[in-house]
């Protein structure tokens, strides 16, 4: 029984993760799309990321060594890992599990793993990529952090699927009508998150030469995108989970990450780039200031809990 | 009233083999030399024989003669354990001697050392209060001479600040006597001591003013101690050695005899009679003491110097505990005087071999854990126990002092704060002493080679230390029950020297 | 009870035998070792609520003295000596500079510290602990600078024993006694009638806490004395020694149990939300100044001491979840500082320099070493499956449920940023560019492999089955008369919020990475080249006569972030200390000039004191 | 009132001459005078003492044929232990007295000087 | 701080201090009893001038001496009157008050005193170690009546002193004077001839032997008396020559001893005091 509880379990894992693949392979390639039509040029076609990813997968590459690999894979694996304790819609692998916490400190492992490929290539242009990359984490971390416990506070707990059952019944349950504050916030958040712009100081096109990536290739190329595929989708997921009030099925959960994503986009397109400690200091002033607000309102709101 | 006459022998044999000297003098320097370490093992001896066959507390009567007509010797719990404590040390330096007392004319210096330390076996023993200035010049006298002694000159000097300061606290301890004298008519101390409610208040606070400023010379108490750091640094290391372990001893010994026996007036705390008591006052000194010593010898280079200041600071804590007036506060007093008396003659004897090696400067101590880990490791012993480190047997006696103070309450709470910052400021420059010892190259990679006559008494300081650390009952006890002859001064000391001073 | 007494005997015995044989270092070593393995075995036969007390005639006084087992003492005693085991396992073919005497001393120190059932016997062995420790860390590298490092944590070690001194005796002379338990339930009935009084009293003791576990704004001490101190010492000193101060906060927070009614800040008594700001203070401190520290010991003790704000932020809260965590935490402190504390003691033993700027590439030398500070710089940053997530995610829960966002805010910027010098240190260590010079660096000895593997294991298992820890520390919840925490298996953390499978959270992973594997084999392949063989756009670094040394960027590695940090590098708490002692100095040579070496003057002095008695006599006349 | 005074007078001797010894240390920075205003202070304690025991009425303590120490079990005697203690407390005054002298002579040969001032900077 | 003061300001300042203390003592004094002397009867020397200390004694053991507020009754003790000539075998014998104190009531003070001579003595030798006598160049001899003179004069002040030490119990004297005296004969050889030494090792034989003498006397005392420095000889009749026991015996040990010493001291001062 144990056996095949595990291998369901493991064929949905492994749906999920193709799922989230596609969505946010897919996700990427409508935003090269708009970003082509804002900027008046055609733009590569949707499924291009696919086929991207696809030739990458299948180039020859360069290695720098085991850590190198290692740290690669281990700079995609825990992106999926996070997936799987996701609420996607109705559907949530392992709902017991979904601590909110968990998953944030799963996707930190992730740039970790990310952080230790780049850096064992012994590139220093990377280094100095991925000192930018870590800066700009410890920036938007913080705000993001603060909205996160507001909510725990907030709802009383920790899973995602409760926060969700939570927002059930209408929009007006939603946490960005009871926090609007706070998902100002995450939005600002996630822009450094995904690294648009004004956030894109690590892994710009522009800046590829002296970005994490410069050392990166073939099939190491793919990783780093699956990695950044995954992330937007399970970035943009928490958000619509914690906020948006998650979805009645699938496609709607997608809708709305992907309006999520598209105010991102469009951001991204007007905006340009800052330098990085302006970025990270950017991110400790108004979102900071604006979760902490949001936190403020809560804590006054609900009381105290007296344990 | 017990009787011991035979005990006379504490003072006459020092003295009888002090007059002999010059005679073995002939046949040989050296001899003369061996003759201090045979009067003092038989000083030690009987001492130890009193004190571990429970023989005190005993009236030595002089010529057949009770007190208060005649004169005599009281040996108590107090006395007994710093006399054994005294010819321990004086022991130990007589051993030391035998290496460094090597220029000049080593008979006399035998003879002034050995004299020095049955003098303060008198002083400590004696229950004439003018018999105590006699002791306390015997003790002057001879450590004027000592301190003059040694290759350098400005042992002179030192030498002779001392012996101003010190002749100007005599006369001021002689006319406090004698003002008493003129109230009560006697000189006994014990009669003294139980008839001193019926004198004059006013004379008495004026008498009692004067005795204690006498006596505070020599207990190196500020402002009085203007010689120590000179005379200190002046004398060569044995010397200073024996100021440090035994002329401090027996200096605060009178202090507190005269201010607590005699002046003191019973109760949970000890005050004095008089207008002014004399506890505060003896309180304020050894406060100012304490701070005074250990900020100036934080900023000292000469370690010589620093040992010096330090030494006057601990003898502020002594006076300090001394005056909380309770049974602990005694008790950590003597106990701190035991502690400080060997553990500073031991600092300054492994001083004397390093200077002999080189200089005396806090730098020279660098690198000394290569030149000779035994010296190293005997003064972090030493210094650590000043410090009040557990394990060592300095730290019984801060411990009990801190109890005793808090016990006390009132502003004693903040003299405490004060003191316990002023330890914190000692335990930086010992600490940093200890830090060159055992960090830091040497400059000059020559070995140390300590002789055997050094070592000895290095080595027993250094085990002592320890011992008296892991059991501190080999003092305690005494000291406890000391502690009760200085607070209870009837039942204590007066009804043990005349037991039938309260008549019909 | 012959264990309890053996438990310190064993020690002083080891210490000594050690001292005697120091010049044989192999069988000082392995002295050390068999005196912790003995003491562990001695430990194993002792039991919660054993007891051993013995009277001692002191100062006319009956004073009981005793030992005692509570759950608190057992699980630290555990820790401690478990520990040193493994430490001194290490330590058997390594090179260190460890005294091993001074450190049995300090273990037999810190036994009596966890088994004291009154404040003469705990300041006693407080005492002992703290010099055998200032010693141990004179005898580190023999500089001026250690020199001064032990300095500092000897001036700040005393001040805060004489602290807690006056302290002890504060309270003895109220109750009569010395028993930490009576003084403590004395403190507890007038808790709510004199609150100031208590607290005055109790924070002469968290004085000396702080001073020991490095808290705000008592760290100054730390980095000066981990980065001087000798290396083998430094792992026992942050992962063990730092807990006596917590343990030293511990037997005090049950008095805010009586507060708990009384009106506080969002629910918490106040005395407790002081504390809780204390700790998140100090773990950011701490973060932001390991920020910018080149010096790989110094790092980690900052490092160390933002992890002690942690605990103590948890503990101080002093309910049932923040206990847990907090002590959780502590544990798993324990484990991964030491993993990383005994890498980076093989990489310094092999590369003989502690600059991280001049290090990098070592992986290639040290995989085992590597892969290790790799699982204890994870589990440092709380990355699940390791050891540190659970606790990190219990502390935040416990603060979050007292609406505490601010504290635990600072305290997520603090797990944040420590995430960041993990990686810098991380990267300037092992990774990037391996130079030259460390050609011929070698992994470490068998013994030392054998510590890491099981250093690896360890946080490992922990991590997936934290239950096996936190089985004592609820019997500890228990014991200090809080409901512990519902416990549902050995995989399971339980929250206030959520609970988490930590099985299942692995097999998630471990499977996910099954998958990433193959996926890395299918795809093509793949071909190794050299470290210099990099993009340069189109030439290669030997082209510019580039030596690995400068093809490695390491130094200033978070340059940008200098102005936003400056502000936090303002706070010179270092500096007051500093001033203060500089003024004290100062003071120190006005007052020497009293000394001035004229006979006159001291005559002056001696006529001068003499007539102001004579006044003061006639004043009170 | 003649007796009243002739005490006074002795005593107030006695404190002038300690006041001109402790003046004489105070002031003068020569060790020899330093010595001598020792001395000074010395004779003046010694000036107090037998003052103390003596009384204008009072004959001299020594039995001789002629002299009656005792009257009606009254002594009319002088004090004799002040007598006795201004013996000891004289030898003592000639010890260190001789004592200082010596260290002087030495002082005078190692340093050329006899002021306290310039020892004290040689000294340094 | 001391060197910049001017020399007026130091001095009035130095008067002002010692005129307090001085004022401070007289308020004192103020308060003497009958504001100047003390009343011998009321003092413990009544009894050594009536040598009656054994009878307070018994008193003293009885518990009839102090009453019980701790106030000794002096006069109550009994009182045997004292005839010079004729009162024989009392406790003490010398006829000179002062004496009986000084060497046997407090014969203990005494033997302290005589050590501190010693001391200061030895003291003296120990600081002026090592000075060879220079013998000038120039010699300016004494007259040959000087060198004569002093020498006559030295026998008859040597016998002097000896009479003075020996009638220590009966006269104004002792063996301090009398030691003091015999010194001052050889401080006039000294004068009598330039150069001249006296025999070093004879004084510190005669020193040393002498006070070993006093000590011996006082352990005798111990062995035979049961009490150190007791008195183990007949007292004889008060005025006789040989009376008041071992009072003689120990003066003449002091006189030699003082003799010698101060002798030895004025020999290692002259020493060195000549110019070169």
């Amino acid at each position: 029984m144990v056996i095949v509880e595990f291998l369901i379990k493991l064929s949905q894992g492994f749906g999920i993760g193709a799922l989230a693949l596609a969505t946010g392979l897919l996700f990427g390639g409508i935003a090269r799309k708009i970003m082509a039509r804002i900027q008046r040029r055609y733009g590569p076609p949707f499924t291009q990321n696919f086929m991207d990813l696809f030739k990458l997968l299948s180039k020859g590459s360069v290695s720098h060594g085991w850590a190198f690999d290692l740290g690669l894979v281990a700079g995609f694996v825990p992106m999926l890992a996070a997936l799987m304790f996701l609420p996607i819609g109705p559907f949530t692998l392992f709902p017991s599990d979904s601590s909110l916490i968990m998953i944030v400190y799963l996707m930190m492992m992730a740039y970790l793993g990310m952080a230790m490929g780049v850096l064992a290539s012994g590139n220093p242009n990377s280094a100095i990529g991925m000192s930018r990359a870590l800066m700009l984490m410890a920036g938007y971390e913080v705000p993001f952090a603060a909205v996160i416990f507001s909510i725990y506070f907030f709802s009383k707990t920790g899973y995602l699927t409760q926060i969700v059952a939570m927002q059930s019944g209408g929009f007006m349950n939603w946490n960005i009508v009871k926090m609007p504050l706070g998902f100002l916030a995450v939005e600002i958040v996630l822009q450094g998150m995904l690294g648009e712009k004004p956030f894109d100081q690590a892994i710009a096109p522009a800046e590829i030469a002296s970005g994490p990536m410069v050392e990166l290739g073939g099939k190491y190329l793919g990783f780093g995108m699956i990695q950044h595929s995954v992330a937007l989708f399970l970035e943009t997921g928490i958000i619509v989970d914690l906020f948006l009030g998650g979805a009645p099925n699938f496609w709607i959960f997608i809708a709305k990450q992907f309006v999520l994503y598209f105010v991102v986009v469009l951001v991204d397109a007007i905006l340009p780039r800052l330098r990085v400690h302006e970025a990270t200091s950017f991110f400790w002033k108004l979102p900071l200031f604006l979760g902490i607000l949001q936190a403020v309102i809560v804590i006054i709101q609900g009381g105290v809990l007296n344990v | 009233m017990k009787t011991y006459n035979f005990a006379a022998l504490l003072v006459g044999v020092p003295l009888l083999m002090a007059f002999s000297i010059p005679l073995f003098g002939f046949i040989s320097k050296q001899l003369a030399k061996w003759i201090t370490v045979l009067t003092l093992t038989f000083e030690f001896l009987f001492s130890l024989y009193i004190l571990l066959w429970h023989v005190y507390p005993f009236n030595v009567i002089m010529g057949n003669w009770v007190p208060p007509f005649g004169e005599n010797l009281y040996i108590g719990s107090l006395a007994t354990i710093l006399i054994v404590v005294i010819s321990f040390v004086g022991l130990m330096i007589s051993i030391y001697n035998l290496w460094s007392a090597k220029y000049g004319d080593v008979v006399h210096f035998a003879l002034l050392f050995l004299m020095f330390v049955g003098g303060s076996i008198g002083l400590i023993s004696t229950g004439d209060i003018f018999n105590v200035f006699i002791f306390m010049e015997i003790t002057g006298i001879s450590s004027y001479a000592l301190a003059a002694y040694g290759p350098e000159r400005r042992a002179l000097g030192g030498a002779f600040k001392y012996l101003v300061i010190s002749s100007i606290g005599s006369t001021l301890y002689l006319f406090g006597v004698l003002l008493i004298y003129t109230q009560l008519g006697t000189l006994n101390i014990a009669e003294i001591a139980a008839r001193i409610s019926q004198t004059t208040p006013g004379l008495l606070t004026f008498a009692g003013i004067l005795l204690v400023a006498g006596l505070a010379v020599e207990a190196e108490l500020f402002p009085f101690n203007g010689w120590v750091p000179d005379t200190y640094t002046g004398a060569i290391n044995p010397v200073s050695a024996t100021l440090s372990g035994i002329g401090s001893v027996g200096g605060v010994y009178v202090l507190i005899r005269i201010v607590m026996t005699v002046f003191g007036k019973n109760g949970n705390f000890v005050s004095t009679y008089g207008n002014l008591d004399l506890m505060t006052l003896i309180a304020i000194l050894g406060t100012a003491t304490v701070v005074i010593g250990e900020l100036s010898a934080l900023v000292q280079t000469n370690i010589k110097k620093m040992l010096a200041y330090s030494s006057m600071a601990q003898m502020g804590l002594v006076a300090m505990a001394f005056s909380i007036g309770s049974r602990l506060g005694a008790y950590a007093g003597i106990f701190q005087l035991i502690n400080h008396s060997i553990a500073k003659a031991m600092l300054f004897l492994i001083l004397g071999v390093i200077v002999s090696f080189g200089g005396e400067r806090v730098e020279d101590m660098k690198g000394l854990w290569y030149k000779s880990p035994f010296l190293a490791v005997t003064f972090t012993i030493g210094a650590l126990s000043l410090l009040g480190l557990p394990l060592f047997g300095g730290f019984w006696s801060k411990f009990a002092l801190v109890d005793a103070s808090f016990q006390r309450g009132g502003w004693y709470d903040f003299i405490m704060a004060i003191v316990l910052f002023a330890s914190v400021v000692e335990a930086f420059y010992y600490l940093k002493v200890v830090g060159y010892i055992f960090t830091s190259k040497p400059a000059v990679s020559e070995k140390i080679k300590v002789e055997i006559s050094p070592a000895i008494p290095i080595a027993a300081f250094a085990i002592l230390i320890i011992a008296i650390g892991i059991f501190p009952q080999i003092v305690s006890g005494i000291s406890y029950s000391a502690a009760h002859e200085l607070t209870d001064k009837m039942s204590g000391y007066v009804l043990n020297v005349i037991p039938t001073i309260v008549g019909h | 009870m012959s264990s309890l007494l053996a438990l310190l005997l064993v020690p002083v015995t080891g210490s000594i035998v050690a001292a005697i044989i120091q010049r044989y270092r192999l069988a000082e070593r392995l002295v050390s070792f068999s005196t912790f393995v003995v003491t562990l075995l001695f430990l194993i036969d002792i039991r919660v609520g054993d007891a051993f007390t013995w009277s001692l005639g002191f100062l006319g006084k009956n004073i009981e003295m005793g030992l005692q087992i509570t759950p608190l003492s057992i699980f630290m005693l555990y820790m401690t000596i478990a520990f040193g085991v493994l430490l001194t396992f290490f330590d058997l073919t390594e090179r260190s500079k460890m005294k091993s005497f001074l450190l049995l001393l300090t273990l037999a120190a810190s036994n009596w510290i966890f088994m004291a059932t009154d404040f003469l016997s705990f300041f006693f062995a407080w005492e002992l602990m703290g010099w055998a420790s200032i010693l141990a860390i004179f005898g580190g590298r023999r500089t001026a600078e250690s020199r001064h490092g032990a300095l500092y944590y000897a001036m700040m070690s005393i001040g805060g024993s004489y602290s807690m001194l006056i302290g002890i005796f504060l309270l003895s002379n109220l109750t009569g006694s010395f028993s930490i338990q009576q003084n403590v339930s004395y403190l507890v009935s007038i808790m709510t009638v004199h609150p100031w009084w208590v607290l005055g009293i109790v924070s002469m003791f968290f004085v000396a806490f702080m001073v020991k576990s490095g808290i705000f704004p008592f760290h100054t001490w730390v980095p000066y004395t981990y980065g001087e101190s000798p290396d083998g010492f430094v792992p026992y000193l942050s992962s063990v020694m730092s807990k006596y101060g917590i343990y030293g906060f511990l037997i005090f927070l049950p008095l805010t149990l009586s507060l708990r009614n009384v009106p506080g800040v969002l629910g918490l008594p106040w005395p407790n939300y002081t504390l809780v700001w204390f700790g998140s203070i100090t773990a950011v401190v701490g973060s932001v100044l390991a920020f910018m520290q080149d010096d790989v010991k110094k790092l980690f003790a900052y490092s160390s001491f933002s992890n002690l704000g942690f605990i103590l932020a948890a503990i101080a809260l002093f309910t049932p979840i923040g206990l847990t965590a907090g002590l959780f935490h502590a544990f798993n402190h324990l484990l991964f500082n030491g993993a990383i504390f005994i890498t980076v003691v093989a990489v310094i033993s092999k590369v003989g320099i502690t600059r991280m700027s001049e290090m990098g590439g070592l992986w290639q030398k040290m995989p085992l070493t590597f892969l290790t500070f790799f699982v204890g710089i994870a589990s440092a940053a709380g990355i699940p499956p390791f050891a540190g997530f659970g606790s990190k995610w219990m502390i935040f829960q416990a603060m979050i449920s007292h609406g505490l966002i601010f504290a635990t805010v600072l305290l997520f910027f603090a797990s944040i940023a420590s995430f960041l010098y993990l990686m810098r240190a991380f990267h300037a260590i092992f990774l990037g560019q391996l130079s030259h010079k460390y050609d011929n660096v070698k992994e470490i000895s068998a013994i030392g492999k054998i510590t890491e593997v099981f250093l690896i294991g360890a946080l490992i298992f922990f991590g997936i089955f934290p239950g096996f820890i936190l089985d004592p520390i609820n019997s500890i919840v228990g014991s200090f008369g809080l409901k512990p925490l519902p416990t549902s298996g050995y995989e399971y953390i339980n929250g206030f919020f959520s609970s988490v499978n930590m099985v299942s959270i692995f097999i998630v992973v471990i499977v996910a990475f099954i998958f990433g594997f193959l996926l890395f084999a299918v795809s093509a392949k793949h071909k190794k080249v050299p470290q210099e063989d990099n993009y340069t756009a189109g030439q290669i670094p030997k082209d510019w006569n580039l030596t690995p040394e400068m093809y490695q960027f390491s130094y200033d590695f978070y340059e940008p972030m200098d102005k936003e940090i400056a502000p936090f590098l303002k706070i010179k708490i270092d500096g007051f200390f500093k001033g203060f002692g500089d003024s004290v100095e100062y003071l120190g040579s006005s007052i020497k000039e009293i000394f001035t070496g004229n006979v006159q003057i001291y005559t002056y002095l001696a006529i001068g004191g003499l007539v102001i008695f004579v006044i003061a006599g006639w004043i009170v006349w | 009132m003649i007796d009243f005074l002739q005490n006074w007078i002795y005593l107030t001797g006695a404190m002038a001459l300690v006041g001109i010894g402790l003046y004489i240390v105070l002031t003068n920075t020569n060790i020899l005078r330093i010595i001598v205003g020792l001395n000074i202070v010395d004779s003046g304690t010694n000036l107090f003492i037998v003052t103390i025991a003596w009384h204008p009425k009072s004959v001299m303590p020594i039995y001789t044929a002629t002299n009656n120490l005792v009257v009606d079990g009254h002594v009319v005697a002088a004090d004799p232990l002040p007598q006795s203690l201004v013996l000891t407390a004289i030898v003592i005054g000639l010890g260190t007295t001789a004592l200082a002298l010596a260290i002087a002579v030495k002082i005078y040969q190692k340093y050329g000087t006899l002021d306290v001032r310039k020892i004290k900077e040689e000294d340094k | 701080m001391m060197n910049d003061t001017p020399e007026m300001v130091k001095k009035v300042f130095a008067i002002f201090v010692v005129g307090i203390l001085i004022v401070g003592f007289f308020m004192a004094f103020t308060q003497m009893p009958k504001a100047n002397a003390v009343n011998v009867n009321n003092t413990v020397s009544r009894f050594y001038v009536m040598k009656d200390v054994d009878q307070a004694t018994e008193m003293l053991d009885k518990g009839t001496y102090f009453n019980k507020d701790m106030v000794p009754l002096r006069n109550d003790v009994p009182y045997t009157p004292i005839t010079f000539g004729k009162s024989a075998n009392l406790e003490d014998g010398a006829a000179n008050v002062v004496t009986s104190i000084v060497v046997d009531y407090r014969g203990f003070d005494t033997l302290g005193e005589v050590t501190v001579l010693f001391l200061a003595a030895s003291g003296v030798m120990l600081v002026l170690h090592g000075q060879k006598r220079k013998i000038p160049k120039k010699r300016t001899e004494p007259s040959e009546i000087m060198y004569v003179g002093t020498r006559i004069a030295f026998a008859v002040i040597l016998l002097f002193g000896i009479y003075v030490f020996i009638h220590g119990h009966l006269t104004p004297g002792g063996g301090f004077p009398g030691g003091a005296i015999i010194a001052s004969g050889i401080l006039g050889l000294f004068l009598g001839k330039q150069g001249y030494s006296p025999n070093k090792s004879g004084l510190t034989i005669f020193e040393s032997l002498s006070g070993m003498a006093y000590v011996v006397i006082g352990i005798i005392g111990l062995i035979g008396e049961k009490s150190f420095l007791a008195n183990f000889l007949p007292t004889g009749t008060i005025g006789d020559l040989f009376s008041a026991g071992f009072i003689a015996l120990i003066y003449i040990a002091i006189g030699m001893k003082v003799g010698s010493e101060l002798s030895a001291v004025t020999n290692a001062m002259i020493i060195d005091t000549e110019d070169d």
